[in-house]
């Protein structure tokens, strides 16, 4: 079985863990269009290769991101999600104002 | 002794011939090009040649023949779907299966066997009449059966009321059945090259160029192919394949495990599954228990197994039949499988002119094999859409219009 | 926000496996606020005496300390005012320190406490914690009620744990004082090494709802060691 | 046991002649001794036939002695496929042999070997499927005939269970490079696990003859294994398979009924090779042997493997054999050398100084059956003329036992499993191994090194390398052994077909060239395509005898090297191995409510909702529904009390708590007042509904959040991955099991509470519907919260989980003036229905939007953000596909709909009932449903396709069915 560096726990066992989806940014919720908010609800990279996922350590309910490759399984890095949502994101009612924060726009 | 075989007895020298034309050079362009020789390409391959007169056609495949998920399936053949649009069109799957071997002048071993899902909740019951009303109302031999009906079918499963989880009820569809899975796709291919298609193992698409909205060429680890249509039926790098196109697809590609025990004397007939404890089980004609369960935790692709998916579905298929215990396993092996948000398959036209998708058949693509090979042949000999794979469209997700076959319980993420 | 009901010492508590206790023959001994009957602790199991007790203690047992007094704290500021309000923290997350008056503090993130009474429910730290009101960013939790607290001593509870937990949790490995947040016999929880002087010793911290299946599980794993449940007098005596 | 046919010391290593063991054998009784196998005990009973094979039914006797072939499967009671050279004797042991119709000696299967020429490979492809479904008559019988052991379906469960294990280093296998790879890692302190699938560590040290005189191995193994024993930091499990190789060497070991998981930081597989048959017409005979197999025989067991023997060798290690059969008092009639010019060594040449008669350049052309015909009697040995080809004629000479010395492979399994790859070198003629995975070495013979100095040489090696890169030693490691100059053990091409057939590649499957080379004629060039088309490895044994083989006929057949065409995958495990070693003990946790055994003492039935129990009603089955309805009229009439303990529970807290629930559930939270309850309805970003529970203020930074049983594990997880982009100052804590609940419901709710409640003002202006509060009931700390999921004057208390029974009881005690009453889901269900109260995943799907269940009340508008918004504006583009619609049954002799019964216009599906029941309250069906717009107008009718397909008219009425104006919740 795989093993998988936790940022709080350390290395464990990968059944200790739930997958918790591919990383990607949202798109703007009131810019977007139609079709790149279906893509964004639905569609998934699913590459071949080194992706960036979600990972929660089921018993902390602890939850991190992991660089893994796809093909070979290899996980190359775990982080802590502060390491990319490392500010407040708020969102703003008026439509054509973009509630873009930094945490956002990756 | 069937007569079929004597000619092999009475001949000194060994009769056999080729069943596909050895591998010969490329051409420079093909009218179609299919990427993928599993079941569902070589079945597109053989309607498009016997059907259609259409023969300048190349299958393309990156390792041997039918050694994707047509490999790798576990051959459950069934037709009890929850929506309209799926019962439609696995019903008319089964039809042809029916016919395959004196189709195709080949023994793919179907064999009606039977399939029984047990319910262990009401919830489970309430979601199996769901299923059984919908499948009678269009004519699918499929009904809810008590725990006596249940014990009828299969005398030897355990029907304890003190096991963890006590079997309350059953799904069983009459027409459940089996069949050799690689011959499917060895029986098209022969009727294909028969006909004049060239199939061409190892040889792996690596690029697809389009040219202003159109596809034109692939690109292969044997040169470069023109052509005038492109269908990929690659299960488990759907993807991959479509992002050489340009195409985002809605899929997630996950390893769906499972294992074949060593050979037995009959034990039990059909093929049996538990939803709630993720297996199911089935003996095949050489006496093998087939077992398998849901789709591992996380995307990969790869087709290595793992210890712990091993230990959960043996757990599981031993509280069904715990005698299996003294049963040995004797291999493990995994195929990839693209899941799609509602659970059916995505068929027909791209974004891409001339370019067309025959994906997200997640674990239910072996059944639907003939019915692809027959309306997507249609489909790129035609450019119309055949009614009967209308709804699968890639544009469903983009109208909120999905397909549900996942029944009654919705995922948080 | 009133934390009062977060930390309840009652005659009307139980714990989940009392009918075990009963059906084992345990004697029960009441607590420090008076707490007594099938709502206490068990003290020993009729059958043995103390010494027969101790001796399983040391081997190998497991005891039920679930009516005990624990309590949580999480939130940014949880560590600065734990601090002031004189508990001992853990440098580290998953590492825990006994305090003075005996009360184990288990640190579970960098912001994440749980405190678990000494052996005779007494603790000045959860007493003094629950009665002040917890600044902004502080939040408690209610660890008596959520979690069960089981104890697995003796030199043979490594062993057993193997068969239910795929953490090493062997005496060189894990040393005395570290946390493990991970999955027993399926069933997540919270682990502690807190050995009993000598004697080799885990604290159990898991979902309450589910502790009759732990302590089944736990049960059938001692079995091949000769391991059976102990009451606390046994881990006084340790 | 005189008559025995056994060796004196020191032959017989393994046994102990002062403990005979009586068994029986298809139903004769034998005796052995302690440390026999059965198949070694029948040998030294002269019992060489043990099975029949799987599709000619040929008799089948013993190969390898090394539990490698399926030959020696045998059924015992429980435990069919057994391999009769890994299972020890015991006392009364019940042994029978398998797949024959008829008896062992004369199986009636075995006429179909008559019609080998008429099977072709691949023949159940090429026939019996005309006419139409001509298959499925054929099928039943063909699959009477498959299959090998029996099955006992009386089978009493037996207790496997498995264990963790840690340690630095794990060598696999326990020969000479095992030993010293151990040994050698042991030295910097490394914890090393040694596991040898054998019962004594030694691997061939206990059977193969490195000298001349027959000593070193002896003595070396004695030496090595003391030395193992006596190192601590070394625990050796013999008798111990290491089953499988998985990511991050991951190991299962068996060893008796347990399998240990070991996790290992470097492993060093040390698992020696496989010795291989020659191909030739016969060579499965009962008494055609490998070497090995004689040499295991005579060292381990002191069986003699026969009185008159031959051996057809390819290399030096056939002479060895010789001379331990001449120890062994055998005459040894023949070396047949397939070699043109053999290199010999000092063996060899030892050998041939005791004047045995070698012929080099020959090969056994086929093997004879003796007058029995179930065993070997004598061999045709010919001239080789050409690679496979013999001379027209030869010479036959006499033998009961033909030992195989042409080759190995090596042992590849685990590796491969690990992405190993296989290679093979043209000028040894042998498999060669690269690309192991991480932190895993391959040392020893499987390494490609078949002297045994560099065997060791290459073991010591690759410890040092794995205690290097654990920082345990810091040696400098040699370079790596050179693979050496003299002539290979393999012979190139030990293949030699026959115009009669029967020259076995794969003994598992029966095939035989011909079969191998005519997949390639029709097509199946690719070496996988050979294995699927004629079964060749698919057997129990799994190709370790037909890889190697099928590999050179393939190849030379298609014109590819060997290592090209390579060999099929490997996959786990490496032996057949119990399904109930990897079931183990099953592991599926239960949760019980602190009231639980309160509901069983009052009778209760029991349902599962997840892992939780929960009454589903009070009373025995055979009055379901009297009980159940009866339990719905007290709720009604007098005041019922429901555990509701179950429930998820999420405290929300900090200075962004009412934003955070604002964002992830439809409705507004901000300016919810304190002390006030809320509906919170969830759905997932593509704006389906999800979940839903009450959002309780209690002050205005703590909100207490419900959520379904079955969802709140999702909605917490959801909950913490949103904030952990969101970075909202709040906490969010799960605290379902901290809290028991019950929902106290009925006219006489405030009555009953009121007497063990005086903390808190009942009074319906002072504490409102939907208002939450904080107080004592019995004496227990308590938040109430006034809901009416069914419809009635009704509170929610929540107390600390341990307090339950307490609460439980109290409640019971007080309300019995009022006739209080438990009532279960059952009920519960009903009285929600009546009210028109959905449940998240029965009324609704995987599909359902808010909409779609007439949910638009729950979604804020003007809300920045909230997960799912956009999707539902999307959805709100397009027209209602369906809707759900309350309806009654007015025609009560009609059958009741029950739930998922469709509901229809004229033949057409439009939608399905998802919840129906009869009404204790209104006399009637009522129920809910999923309609098409069109048909929901209320008053309208639809039609409902009922059981046994009777068509049931129902009308769409307006909800709640009980209580329109909603005054009794609100009393």
């Amino acid at each position: 079985m795989k093993l998988l560096t936790c940022p709080l726990n350390g290395l464990r066992n990968i059944t200790e863990f739930t997958y918790g989806g591919e990383y990607h940014p949202m798109p703007d919720h009131q810019q977007a269009s139609s079709r790149e908010w279906a893509e964004h609800v639905f569609f998934h990279d699913n590459s071949a290769g080194v992706v960036i996922e979600w990972w929660c350590h089921s018993a902390s309910s602890y939850w991190f991101l992991a660089e893994r490759n796809t093909i070979s399984d290899k996980i190359l890095r775990t982080f802590p999600a502060s390491e990319i949502f490392n500010q407040r994101i708020d969102f703003v009612a008026v439509p054509e104002a973009t509630p873009t924060t930094k945490g956002e726009s990756q | 002794m069937p007569f079929g075989l004597l000619k092999y007895g009475l001949n000194s020298e060994y009769p056999g011939t080729h069943h596909f034309n050895p591998a010969t050079e490329l051409k420079k362009h093909y009218d179609v090009v299919i990427i993928g020789a599993g079941g569902h390409g070589t079945g597109i391959a053989y309607h498009l040649a016997k059907y259609h007169g259409i023969t300048n056609v190349a299958v393309l495949e990156k390792n041997y023949l039918g050694s994707g998920n047509t490999a790798r399936n576990t051959a459950v053949i069934r037709s009890n779907y929850l929506t309209e649009e799926g019962v439609t069109f696995y019903r008319e799957s089964v039809k042809l299966w029916q016919d395959l071997s004196n189709e195709f002048n080949y023994n793919v071993m179907m064999e009606s066997r039977g399939q029984l899902t047990l319910a262990h909740s009401d919830a489970a019951i309430r979601s199996f009449r769901w299923r059984a009303e919908v499948n009678q109302h269009m004519g699918v031999r499929s009904e809810l059966i008590d725990r006596q009906q249940i014990a009828e079918i299969i005398p030897n499963l355990n029907m304890s009321e003190d096991a963890r989880f006590p079997i309350m009820a059953g799904l069983w569809h009459a027409d459940g059945a089996t069949a050799r899975h690689d011959a499917v796709a060895w029986g098209y291919a022969k009727g294909a090259c028969e006909r004049g298609v060239e199939l061409h193992q190892l040889t792996e698409v690596e690029d697809i160029e389009v040219t202003s909205g159109k596809v034109t060429a692939v690109k292969t680890n044997r040169g470069r192919i023109e052509c005038g249509c492109v269908v990929q039926a690659v299960a488990g790098a759907s993807s991959v394949v479509a992002k050489m196109a340009g195409i985002p697809l809605p899929i997630h590609s996950y390893p769906l495990q499972a294992m074949v025990t060593q050979p037995y004397k009959p034990v039990f007939t059909p093929h049996v599954s538990s939803p709630h404890l993720h297996v199911y089980t089935h003996q095949t004609s050489r006496g093998e228990f087939v077992i398998g369960g849901g789709s591992d935790p996380y995307p990969l692709y790869n087709t290595r197994a793992t210890l712990d998916q091993r230990e959960t579905l043996t757990a599981a298929a031993l509280e069904l039949f715990p005698f299996l215990a003294q049963a040995r396993m004797l291999r493990q092996w995994a195929g990839t499988t693209d899941m799609t948000p509602d659970y059916s398959p995505i068929m027909g036209l791209s974004p891409v002119d001339n370019y067309y998708l025959d994906a997200g058949w997640g674990t239910w693509g072996f059944k639907a094999t003939p019915i692809c090979g027959k309306t997507m042949a249609e489909l790129v000999a035609t450019g119309k859409v055949p009614e009967i794979i209308k709804p699968f469209e890639l544009e469903r997700f983009y109208k909120y219009q999905q397909i549900n076959e996942a029944g009654a319980t919705a995922a948080s993420h | 926000m009133s934390p009062s009901i977060d930390i309840v010492t009652t005659a009307l508590r139980r714990s989940q496996l009392y009918r075990r206790h009963i059906e084992m023959g345990a004697v029960f001994e009441s607590l420090g606020d008076g707490t007594a009957g099938d709502s206490a602790l068990v003290s020993y199991y009729g059958a043995n005496n103390h010494q027969q007790e101790l001796t399983q203690a040391q081997h190998l047992g497991l005891a039920d300390l679930s009516t005990l007094p624990r309590m949580g704290f999480k939130g940014l500021g949880t560590p600065d005012w734990a601090a002031g309000q004189g508990i001992e923290l853990p440098a580290q997350p998953n590492q825990a320190t006994l305090q003075s008056d005996g009360t184990l503090v288990a640190r579970l993130s960098q912001s994440e406490l749980l405190l678990a009474s000494n052996l005779n429910g007494l603790s000045e730290s959860i007493a003094s914690t629950t009665q002040s009101t917890p600044p902004e960013r502080v939040y408690s939790l209610p660890r008596s009620d959520s979690h069960s607290w089981l104890v697995l001593c003796g030199s043979r509870a490594a062993e057993t744990l193997a068969k239910v937990c795929g953490v090493d949790l062997r005496p060189h490995k894990f040393a005395n004082g570290e946390v493990a947040q991970t999955s027993i016999a399926k069933i997540n929880g919270v682990l502690v090494r807190n050995d009993l002087g000598e004697t080799l010793s885990y604290c159990i911290f898991s979902d309450s709802s589910s502790v009759e299946f732990l302590w089944d599980s736990l049960h059938d794993a001692m079995a091949e060691f000769k391991g059976a449940a102990i009451g606390i007098q046994a881990l006084r005596d340790c | 046991m005189s008559d025995q046919n056994r060796l004196a010391p020191p032959f017989g290593s393994l046994i102990d002649r002062q403990q005979p063991i009586s068994f029986r054998f298809e139903k004769q009784n034998y005796q052995g001794f302690a440390g026999d196998n059965i198949a070694s005990a029948l040998a030294a009973n002269q019992q060489w036939l043990l099975s029949r094979s799987f599709k000619y039914h040929r008799p089948r006797g013993l190969l390898t002695m090394a539990g490698q072939d399926a030959n020696t499967m045998i059924q015992l009671s429980s435990d069919p496929n057994a391999l009769a050279d890994r299972i020890a004797i015991s006392d009364g042991l019940e042994v029978m042999a398998q797949n024959y119709s008829g008896s062992l000696n004369r199986d009636r299967g075995a006429l179909l070997g008559l019609f080998s020429k008429f099977l072709p490979v691949g023949f159940y492809y090429k026939a019996f499927f005309k006419p139409r479904g001509m298959w499925e008559k054929w099928a039943p019988l063909i699959r009477k005939k498959a299959g090998l052991g029996v099955i006992n379906q009386d089978y009493q469960v037996e207790y496997y269970d498995k264990q963790y294990q840690f340690y630095d280093v794990a060598v696999i296998g326990a020969g000479p490079a095992g030993l010293c790879a151990a040994l050698e890692a042991a030295k910097t302190g490394a914890e090393v696990l040694l596991v040898d699938e054998n019962a004594s560590l030694g691997g061939s040290l206990n059977y193969s003859r490195l000298d001349a005189e027959g000593n070193t191995a002896r003595v070396l193994r004695q030496a090595l294994v003391a030395e193992v024993e006596a190192n601590d930091n070394i625990t050796a499990m013999t008798s111990a398979t290491c089953n499988g190789w998985f990511a991050d060497n991951w190991l299962p070991i068996i060893c008796g009924k347990r399998l240990y998981k070991v996790r290992a930081k470097k492993t060093i597989l040390c698992v020696g090779s496989l010795e291989q048959q020659a191909v030739f017409h016969n060579n499965d005979l009962p008494g055609v042997i490998m070497s090995s197999a004689a040499q295991r025989l005579m060292h381990l067991y002191g069986v003699r493997p026969g009185k008159t023997a031959v051996v057809v060798t390819g290399n030096n290690e056939g002479y060895a054999t010789a001379l331990d059969l001449l120890d062994a008092g055998v005459q040894v009639n023949a070396i047949i050398d397939l070699r043109q010019q053999p290199e010999y060594d000092a063996i060899a040449e030892y050998a041939v100084s005791k004047g045995l008669e070698v012929k080099t350049g020959y090969a056994v052309y086929a093997a004879n059956k003796d007058s029995g015909g179930l065993h070997l009697g004598s061999v045709e040995v010919r001239e080789i003329m050409s690679q496979g080809i013999c001379a027209a004629e030869g010479n036959t000479i006499l033998c009961d036992t033909l030992c195989m010395s042409v080759g190995y492979t090596p042992t590849y399994q685990l590796i491969c499993q690990g992405g190993g790859r296989l290679s093979y070198d043209d000028t040894s003629a042998m498999f060669t191994l690269t690309n192991c995975p991480e932190d895993c070495q391959i040392a020893g013979s499987v390494n490609s090194h078949w002297l045994l100095d560099d065997v060791m040489a290459d073991a010591r090696r690759a410890a040092m390398i794995a205690t290097n890169e654990l920082d345990l030693s810091s040696a400098t490691v040699p370079a790596a052994i050179a693979l050496s100059q003299q002539q290979s053990p393999n012979f190139g091409w030990p293949i030699f077909a026959h115009p009669k057939g029967k020259e076995f590649v794969d003994f598992d499957e029966d095939l035989q060239i011909a079969d191998i080379i005519n997949a390639t004629r029709d097509g199946y060039e690719h070496v996988q395509l050979v294995k699927r088309y004629s079964t060749c490895g698919m057997g129990p044994s799994q190709g370790r005898h037909s890889a190697l083989a099928t590999a050179r006929l393939v190849a030379a057949a298609t014109d590819k090297t060997v290592a090209q065409t390579g060999v099929t995958t490997a996959r786990p495990p490496f032996s057949a191995e119990h399904l109930g070693h990897s079931a183990g003990r099953s592991f599926y946790p239960a949760q019980r409510s602190n009231m639980h055994y309160r509901h069983l003492e009052a009778g209760a039935q029991m349902l599962q909702a997840g892992a939780w129990y929960r009454p589903a009603y009070y009373g025995s089955s055979d009055q379901r529904q009297d009980w159940i309805n009866n339990e719905v009229n007290n709720v009604r009439n007098n005041v019922g009390l429901v555990d509701v303990s179950t429930l998820g529970g999420i405290e929300v807290r900090g200075p962004d708590a009412p934003e955070f629930l604002n964002r992830f559930y439809t409705f507004g939270f901000l300016k919810q007042p304190v002390g006030k309850a809320r509906y919170a309805l969830l759905t997932n970003e593509a704006g389906v509904i999800i979940d839903d529970g009450v959002a309780c203020r209690f002050t205005e930074q703590h909100y207490y959040v419900t959520a379904t049983t079955g969802g709140v594990g999702n909605v917490y997880q959801s909950m913490l991955k949103w904030n952990a982009q969101w970075c909202l100052d709040v906490d969010i804590a799960n605290v379902t099991s901290a809290y028991s609940a019950v929902n106290i419901a009925g006219p006489n709710a405030r009555r009953v509470l009121a007497k063990v409640c005086s903390d808190i003002d009942l009074d319906s202006q002072a504490f409102p519907y939907m208002g939450v509060r904080e107080g004592n009931v019995a004496g227990i700390p308590a938040r109430v919260i006034r809901v009416g999921f069914v419809g009635e004057l009704g509170y929610e208390v929540h107390i600390p989980q341990h307090c339950g029974e307490a609460l439980w009881d109290a409640l019971i005690e007080t309300g019995a003036e009022f006739s209080i009453k438990p009532f279960g889901i059952e009920a519960q269900r009903i009285l929600r229905l009546e009210k028109g109260h959905i449940i998240i995943g029965q009324d609704t799907d995987a599909m359902s939007n808010p909409n779609e269940v007439n949910m638009g009340w729950a979604i804020a508008k003007k809300k920045p953000f909230f997960v799912g918004g956009r999707s539902i504006q999307e959805l709100n583009k397009t027209p209602l596909k369906r809707c759900q619609v309350g309806f009654v049954v007015n025609d009560l002799k009609a059958p009741i709909p029950l739930e998922s019964h469709l509901v229809l216009d004229g033949d057409r599906m439009t939608g399905r009932v998802t919840s129906c029941n009869y009404s204790p309250t209104l006399n009637k069906p009522v129920g809910l449903a999923f309609v098409e717009p069109d048909q929901a107008e209320a008053g309208s009718h639809f039609t409902i396709k009922s059981s046994g397909g009777v068509m049931v008219e129902a009308m769409v009425v307006k909800l709640p069915f009980y209580d329109p104006q909603t005054q009794r919740q609100e009393l």
